[in-house]
């Protein structure tokens, strides 16, 4: 579904492949790999300044549309004996909340500026439904998991309808 | 203050986190892993100023914790990755 | 309708505009509320106290109001006991008042008060006692209650909004006003919520000069100056509860639900603004129509023009009584007298109060000192006016329609108190503030004691600049506003007016309730003497107001009759919400089919659209059955499962959990978190497996299959996928935190489709990827193999829960509707989870009501496994001797003994020898149209063995029927159908 | 029977209308004005609902005369005075049922046998099924309960509609409704009347209820106690009952003794009054929220309440979320009700058993007894409770009615676990 408006937008985003990677534990040492987001938090992005790996959780990093050089990462860091990587592809679906009103969007659930205090991106539940939120220049972009989008898409409609009232 | 501090995503509201259990106290060491079993199971002492309990983030990160608190006034003590050892 | 002459004031605009009131029609003004406007219409009578039934006009201005509550529009959507005070009229708005019968006028129940002393305290429990309540309840309800009984509600969306902050004020009158500057200044992030429309407080009728500009002026600037520096303000927002250092405020903009919004505010400090709440005086019908609060009668007069009366007498024991009857005769009206209690030495010579008095009398107002009402005459309104003077001396009359009393101001506390933390006996106030400021809270103004306006404005700044600085703002809060308004009130205590004994039955103190003086008199008299036994006993102060008129003049009488001091007797713990709120409002989005979140399968856009007709199973939606197949589930089911078994059908199994465990460590984990071992798995292999809660009774089934050496796929069922989840997490971070082993949920990204019967296999080969034929064929029982199909992901586990040859495919949700319906094509059927009811009860496999959370492995037939010895998670508690016990249940099959009479799940099992003890019960039964009889699963007595005949009794669907007992395996025992 | 003497004024209307024309000073207190003596048969700890339902029946039935009730604050102050008032014998296991049968069968009775209205009002106990499942698991309850002879009805949707107009049961819902079972005998009991009725018929009978005296310690002797430690002094006591529900685990703790039981915190909350709207009790299990109990008290007010707040406190100060959870699950019941407003939320702590079944046995001491772990389900109990306790007390063994409480079934598996929740208080 996409809904538009001047004020917010809900996009969903087309993707390929999604990999979860978990580590053993954390903080542990393989967090000291390059190119590894290790802080709580981090998100780690490409030229395009799209995010390639989001920790979201401890020591468990989303790697969306993992390119040649990420599955590499990945593969390394399981061999190092650091966690095991899992493709989760369907698990998650990719939206952008963009617009002036996205940040209110989200502050019907959460608080986003405290949740994203001092991090690029943090697990939430939305209107119910588990995701993970990261800012972009334009918002906000999430990953939602798959079987609640109906309702999400819904339930966040009937609230972006009543601030395109306000 | 009813937040929980996350080691992982930081401070974040009561209601986004899920108790599951008090740990008894110490359970005895007897040679009888069942008996030690049945307490840490089933019994609890009671503290007013101290509750050690088990919850996980489970609108957030889904960590585990380990959760020190004060049941008579809600105050948050500590709170830690739950770990341990093998059984 | 002739047009009245125009009011002006400062809440009211020049439009006319008209409302209806029990079925008559009457002018108001915009901006008006319902209160104002009837006062302007010559209306008084507005209520009926709930007891007696007697009739009440307006007390107050605001949310103190108990009298005037009203139900507001028409069945079926009608909102009742709306506050006259609050509700801003619109245009063809329609009031009524209520419990009244039949007018508001004229009360049958009215005839109640004639009772007078017998409905004192207690009087519901000396009596009604034979023969039974049951016999007077249905009255007794019908008597009681407020307003009307909704018969819909279509209130729209809430809305919600999460706000953090460095520093929250509540109240934005000048102690407020001044916090919020002081904060904003110092570079806080301020948020303001002021319960009131428009901002202000006191300042809005007080007068007054702050830094050298009228206040006016001054609350036009500070505002201009809070929003250029960012500070948010909430009007119609009030407060209501603390949610341990998070804030709930509510917006209902026109007091009246609609247009709501849910603040949750978390600050990092507080400023508690909110005011203080003016206090009446107890005396002899003190709850007719034209006794109203001296304040209630200003801010009439200044925000709309409206007069509470045309002869007033004003009763207080303070000087700011002399300052408000000026205005209030500026205002037009005729004060008759002012009634004074304290002595005439009181008034400070040279005082502002003394020189107001001193110009009053010369204006002809009667100024008596040392003088209370007595008594109030006339039945519908106030005609009269009792005095006497308190140290002796006959009473006299004075002639009024009106009486204002102010008997002082209580700080409004509740606001953030519902932490229980203390208060403290204020003497100056006569009342009460926070005995303790916490570092993040701290009263200012008069909440916290200062009643005039330049101490309300440096408490105010003081406050503000303090929270400021714990929120750990950096900059500098400015100087203090200085103000002078009215001078200090100077009150000395006085709570009620003496009485004899007869007329304190009369003597209202909490006027919604009708809690008299002499109902406290009762209550001590029968040993109730702790303010909350009082409030308990007597229904003081739990009206809709929230004990705001009530609560602390309660506690003043009760301490005079008790001869305590108010701060020995306290008052009463006050509950959340501050003000009522709606449930609608309460439950935000979550409401309809919002209620909670439906989580759905990637084919099920497919069910809705093929008439599959969908359940909720937990969170999920699953197609019960399609209606193509039958009427009612009953039918259809037995359509489809008779379609598996001759043919074949497909049914969508992605709700099924799927936990990914994976690492060096997978296998031991699992031999841990399992009743038999995954270990000994070898890959490509599957296996149902159980696991046990950790006091030994079982949690969930299902297959668990070896993808690698260290990888495994755990399913849980569907109702426990994120249950289970939790489970293995905890024990992966409580007992394998650093090890091998990690857990992931992959439930959304494998849709399963399970196809099953005979012509199951031949419909794959026809759809699957020509890479497929071999292994397809090749795969044994619970063997599984992976590959890919149409470019995705495809495994196919060979495995079945419905005796058929039948086969799992985990495919990606993004192929799922291809292959479904490429399923379809090659003729195989849907079917939905009635029909897996059946098909399992056929072939005794567990349906889920047997794993109750009450059966151990031994239970449920899985003795042999615990014997296995694999020292699981839950192993160490089942050794306890009650699992062992003969009357311990074991799970059996049954079959009606005629082979036709249907049991129901449900049913209870008994022996002839013991008709009413249950042996055991029915946990689920079908109608099977394989064997064409019902046949049932049951846990049932170890000791009842098989073949036995028992009653499955089921009196409360009227049916006995003999069953006997049989193994739980109804069809094809030898399972040869899905070897085959 | 009326079980007071002379000493304590008759409620009647006619002693009403007596009083109308005596004034204020024609009623006497109920329990208040005794002083604590140096030495008891029994002392009771606690004066809530079972602590003097107890000693009632001991001073009534036993024939125990020196007894005293010591109440760290004010007569029915905790968990009786908190609660959504809520009576029913509608369990599954016999323990339970027969235990709360012979409880209901009281309440019948408690108004005469007090000469106090506690305004039992039998208007009914629904439990709603939302799905197949749970209908089947009423109707295993529901047989259970008839062929114990309790009353019980299974309602289809039809029958629901015709017993409860209101509840609109055919009604599009996000889990549509899909039969309940019923219990008619089932309903409300005033719950102050009932601490406040017990304490005025126990303090008639001789029984000393000491408020504002709390309990800081047991003095013992080898197996038996010999009094308790008060902020009033040192009581001797030959028999100590505890009935603190909510404290009862800072009690085992006091005696060294750690006990199956946390306490939790249970809200409740009521609307303002409106006329008469839901005329039976309501009570519901939605996945998701947990549970709701929905009825409509005389006064008008919608009385409403869930589950727990989810984690051990003492503070008595409910979460908000827990809150919008309940009044969720009252609109998803009755979408009319949007529109009526809360007025009141407050909170008690309850003794969570780790099977949510009571205890009822001794502690520790072979002279000291604890009636406790009443979980929220307490208050439809005290009848039953303070019978069979005192009996206990008394005698000093168990009558079958209460065997199955006792402490030592955790040990050895006789669980009584209702829901099959196992030890774990909370879970959803």
């Amino acid at each position: 579904m996409q809904t538009q408006s001047s004020r917010c937008s809900i996009d969903r985003q087309a993707h390929g492949r999604v990999l979860e990677f978990a580590a053993f534990s954390w903080p542990q040492p393989g967090d000291a790999m390059v190119g590894w987001p290790s802080v709580a938090g981090a998100v780690r992005r490409d030229a395009l300044n799209r995010a390639i790996l989001l920790h979201f959780a401890p020591g468990r990093v989303l790697a969306p549309d993992p390119s040649a050089a990420t599955e590499a990462l990945l593969d390394a860091a399981a061999a190092q004996g650091v966690g095991s990587g899992i493709d989760v592809t369907g698990k998650w679906e990719h939206y952008i909340i963009a617009g002036p009103d996205a940040a209110r969007l989200l502050a019907c659930a959460i608080e986003p500026g405290a949740v994203l205090e001092n991090r690029e991106c943090a697990a939430v539940t939305l209107f119910d439904c588990p995701a993970v939120i990261a800012r972009t220049h334009a918002g906000f972009e999430l990953w939602l998991q798959s079987s609640y989008s109906a309702d999400f898409l819904a339930t966040a409609e009937r609230f972006r309808a009543a601030l395109q009232r306000t | 203050m009813r937040q929980l501090p996350c080691p992982f995503c930081g401070a974040r509201e009561l209601r986004e986190f899920v108790f599951h259990k008090t740990l008894p106290a110490a359970a005895s060491a007897t040679a009888d892993a069942s008996a030690d079993e049945f307490a840490r199971t089933y019994l609890r002492v009671a503290d007013p100023q101290l509750s050690v309990e088990h919850w996980q983030h489970v609108h957030g990160c889904r960590a585990w914790l380990l959760v020190r608190r004060n049941p008579s006034t809600g105050a948050v003590l500590a709170v830690q990755m739950l770990s341990g050892t093998a059984p | 309708m002739s047009t009245p002459p125009l009011r002006r004031g400062t809440r009211i605009g020049t439009q006319w505009l008209s409302f209806r009131f029990d079925g008559r029609s009457y002018p108001a003004q915009a901006g008006d509320t319902a209160a104002s406007a009837l006062l302007a219409n010559g209306v008084r009578l507005m209520g009926r106290s709930v007891k007696y039934r007697r009739r009440r006009g307006l007390l107050g201005a605001g949310p103190e109001e108990p009298n005037a509550l009203f139900n507001v529009g028409e069945q079926p959507q009608l909102i009742p006991n709306v506050q006259a005070t609050l509700l801003l009229l619109r245009e063809g708005m329609s009031l009524a008042s209520q419990n009244r019968w039949p007018s508001l006028r004229v009360d049958l129940a009215s005839l109640l008060q004639a009772g007078g002393g017998l409905f004192s305290a207690g009087f519901y429990y000396k009596t009604f006692i034979w023969p039974s309540w049951r016999t007077y309840e249905s009255l007794i309800r019908r008597l009681a209650g407020l307003g009307a009984a909704p018969l819909d509600c279509a209130l729209p969306h809430v809305a919600i909004e999460h706000l953090a902050c460095d520093v929250l004020v509540t109240g934005a009158g000048p102690a407020g006003l001044a916090a919020a500057r002081a904060a904003a200044r110092a570079g806080a992030r301020v948020v303001i919520c002021e319960s009131e429309p428009v901002c202000g407080g006191e300042l809005e009728f007080e007068g007054g000069h702050i830094d050298g500009q009228t206040a006016a002026a001054w609350l036009v600037r500070t505002l201009a100056e809070l929003e250029s520096l960012g500070a948010r303000i909430l009007t119609s927002t009030t407060v209501i509860t603390d949610n341990g250092g998070e804030f709930i405020a509510h917006a209902e903009p026109g007091g009246l639900p609609g247009h709501n919004t849910m603040y949750r505010i978390r600050p990092r400090a507080m400023v508690l603004a909110a005011g203080a709440l003016e206090r009446p005086i107890v005396f002899c019908n003190n709850d007719r129509p034209g006794v109203m609060l001296l304040g209630a009668a200003e801010r009439y007069l200044t925000r709309y023009g409206t007069q509470v009366g045309r002869e007033l007498v004003l009763f207080a024991n303070h000087d700011r009584v002399y300052a408000s009857a000026q205005r209030l005769a500026a205002g037009g009206m005729a004060v008759r007298a002012i009634v004074d209690t304290r002595g005439a030495d009181a008034l400070m010579t040279g005082s502002a109060a003394h020189v107001l008095r001193d110009s009053l009398v010369a204006a002809g107002v009667e100024c008596l000192a040392a003088h209370a009402v007595i008594s109030a005459n006339g039945g519908s309104g106030v005609r009269a006016v009792r005095v006497a003077p308190l140290h002796g001396g006959p009473p006299r009359k004075i002639r009024c329609d009106t009486i204002l009393v102010s008997g002082g101001w209580s700080p409004a506390l509740h606001g953030g108190f519902h932490g229980g933390a203390a208060r403290a006996y204020a003497p100056p106030l006569d009342s009460f503030v926070a005995a303790t400021s916490t570092e993040t809270r701290r009263h200012a103004g008069s909440a916290n004691g200062c009643l005039e306006l330049g101490a309300a404005l440096a408490d105010g700044h003081a406050a503000g600049a303090r929270a400021a600085a714990d929120a750990k703002a950096t900059g500098h809060a400015g100087v203090a506003p200085q103000g002078n308004g009215d001078p200090s009130p100077r009150l000395q205590a006085f709570a009620r007016s003496p009485a004899a004994p007869a007329a304190e039955r009369r003597q209202f103190i909490d006027l919604q309730n009708d809690v008299t003086v002499a109902d406290l008199r009762v209550a001590l008299a029968e040993g109730f003497s702790d303010i909350e036994h009082v409030k308990r006993y007597t229904t003081l102060g739990i009206g809709t107001e929230q004990g705001r008129s009530s609560a602390v003049l309660g506690a003043a009488v009760l301490a005079e009759l008790k001869g305590e001091s108010l701060a020995a007797v306290g008052v009463s713990r006050s509950r959340p919400p501050y003000q009522p709120v709606t449930l609608r409002s309460i439950a935000g989005f979550h409401v309809g089919d919002a209620v909670m979140v439906s989580r759905r399968t990637p084919l099920n856009d497919w069910h809705v659209a093929h008439g599959g007709m969908l359940e909720p199973m937990g969170l999920w939606m699953r197609p019960r059955y399609y209606s193509a197949n039958g009427a009612n589930p009953f039918d259809a089911a037995i359509a489809e499962a008779r379609q598996v078994r001759t043919a074949g059908g497909i049914v969508d199994g992605s709700t099924l959990g799927k936990l990914e465990v994976a690492g060096p460590d997978a296998a031991a984990f699992l031999d841990f978190i399992y009743l038999s071992k995954a270990s000994t798995m070898r890959v490509g292999r599957s296996k149902y497996m159980v696991n046990l809660r950790e006091d030994g009774m079982v949690l969930d089934d299902g297959l668990v299959l070896r993808l690698a050496d260290d990888r495994f796929l755990a399913t849980t069922g569907s109702g426990h996928g994120t249950h289970m989840l939790s489970h293995f997490e905890h024990y992966r971070a409580l007992h394998w935190s650093g090890r091998g082993v990690t857990v992931t949920d992959v439930t959304e990204a494998w849709a399963v489709i399970v196809a099953a019967g005979p012509r199951c296999r031949d419909a794959l080969l026809q759809v699957l990827d020509t890479a497929w034929q071999a292994p397809i064929g090749r795969l044994g029982h619970m063997d599984f193999a992976d590959g890919s199909h149409a470019g995705q992901a495809l495994r196919v586990l060979r495995a079945s829960f419905s005796g058929e040859l039948a086969f799992e495919l985990h495919c990606r949700p993004a192929g799922a509707v291809a292959l479904w319906e490429a399923l379809l094509a090659a003729g195989l059927a849907a079917y939905g989870l009635e029909a897996v009811d059946i098909l399992r009860v056929e072939k005794g496999y567990l349906t889920g009501s047997e794993l109750n959370g009450q059966t151990t492995p031994f239970d449920l037939g899985m003795a042999a496994l615990v014997k296995q010895g694999n020292d699981c998670l839950g192993r160490a508690l089942l050794d306890r001797p009650a699992f062992h016990e003969a009357t311990r249940p074991r799970l059996v099959g049954l079959r009606a003994c005629d082979g036709r009479s249907r049991f129901l799940a449900g049913a209870q099992l008994t022996t002839a020898a013991a008709p009413d003890r249950p042996q055991g019960f029915v946990t689920s039964s079908v109608y099977s149209p394989t064997l064409d009889q019902w046949l049932g699963l049951a846990l049932l007595a170890r000791n009842q063995a098989e073949g036995t005949q028992l009653m499955a009794r089921d009196p409360l669907r009227g049916s006995d029927v003999a069953v006997h007992v049989v193994a739980p395996v109804h069809f094809d025992p030898a399972s040869e159908r899905m070897k085959g | 029977m009326s079980a007071l003497p002379a000493s304590a004024r008759h409620y009647s209307a006619w002693s009403l209308l007596r009083a109308r024309f005596a004034g204020s000073g024609y009623w006497r207190p109920l329990w208040a004005g005794r002083k604590l003596k140096p030495a008891y048969d029994v002392v009771i700890v606690g004066a809530g609902g079972h602590g003097l339902a107890s000693a009632f029946h001991l001073a009534r039935d036993q024939g125990m005369r020196r007894i005293a009730v010591l109440e760290k604050r004010l007569v029915g102050y905790g968990n009786v005075g908190r609660n959504t008032t809520i009576v029913r014998s509608n369990y599954l296991l016999p323990e339970n049922h027969y235990f709360y049968e012979d409880s209901l069968r009281r309440w019948e009775t408690l108004s005469h046998d007090l000469n106090y209205n506690v305004m039992y009002s039998p208007r009914g106990v629904v439990d709603l099924a939302l799905t197949d499942d749970s209908m089947l698991a009423l109707a295993r309850r529901g047989n259970a309960m008839r062929l114990a002879g309790i009353d019980a009805e299974l309602l289809d949707l039809a029958a629901l509609e015709r017993f409860a107009p209101e509840l609109e049961a055919r009604r599009k819902r996000r889990f549509p409704i899909v039969g309940a079972l019923l219990q008619r005998r089932g309903g409300t009991v005033r719950h102050d009347a009932v601490a406040w009725g017990y304490a005025r018929a126990a303090s008639a009978l001789g029984v000393d209820i000491i408020e504002d005296c709390e309990v800081t310690g047991v003095r013992t002797a080898g197996n038996a106690a010999t009094g308790v430690e008060s902020t009033r002094g040192y009581v001797q006591a030959d028999r100590v009952v505890f009935a603190t529900a909510g404290h009862t685990g800072m009690i085992g703790a006091m005696l060294g003794t750690p006990l199956p039981i946390e306490t939790h915190l249970l809200q409740a909350m009521v609307s303002e009054p409106i006329k008469p709207l839901i005329n039976s009790v309501y009570v519901y299990v939605s996945p998701g929220h947990g549970e709701t109990y929905i009825c409509q008290s005389d006064r008008g007010g919608l009385v409403m309440g869930g589950h727990l707040d989810g984690f051990p406190s003492y503070t008595r100060e409910g979460v908000w979320h827990r809150l919008e959870d309940v009044v969720q699950g009252a609109l998803e019941l009755f979408p009319r009700i949007g529109g009526v407003k809360i007025l009141r939320q407050w909170a008690g702590t309850n003794d969570m058993t780790m099977d949510g079944s009571p205890i009822m046995d001794r502690l520790r001491y072979d002279n000291v007894f604890v009636n406790a772990g009443w979980c929220y389900g307490g208050f439809k109990a005290i009848p039953a409770s303070g019978a069979a306790f005192a009996k206990f007390v008394a005698s000093g063994t168990a009558p079958d009615l209460i065997r199955a409480y006792r402490l030592s079934r955790f040990a050895s598996g006789h669980l009584l676990d209702e829901p099959g929740q196992g030890p774990f208080p909370v879970r959803l």
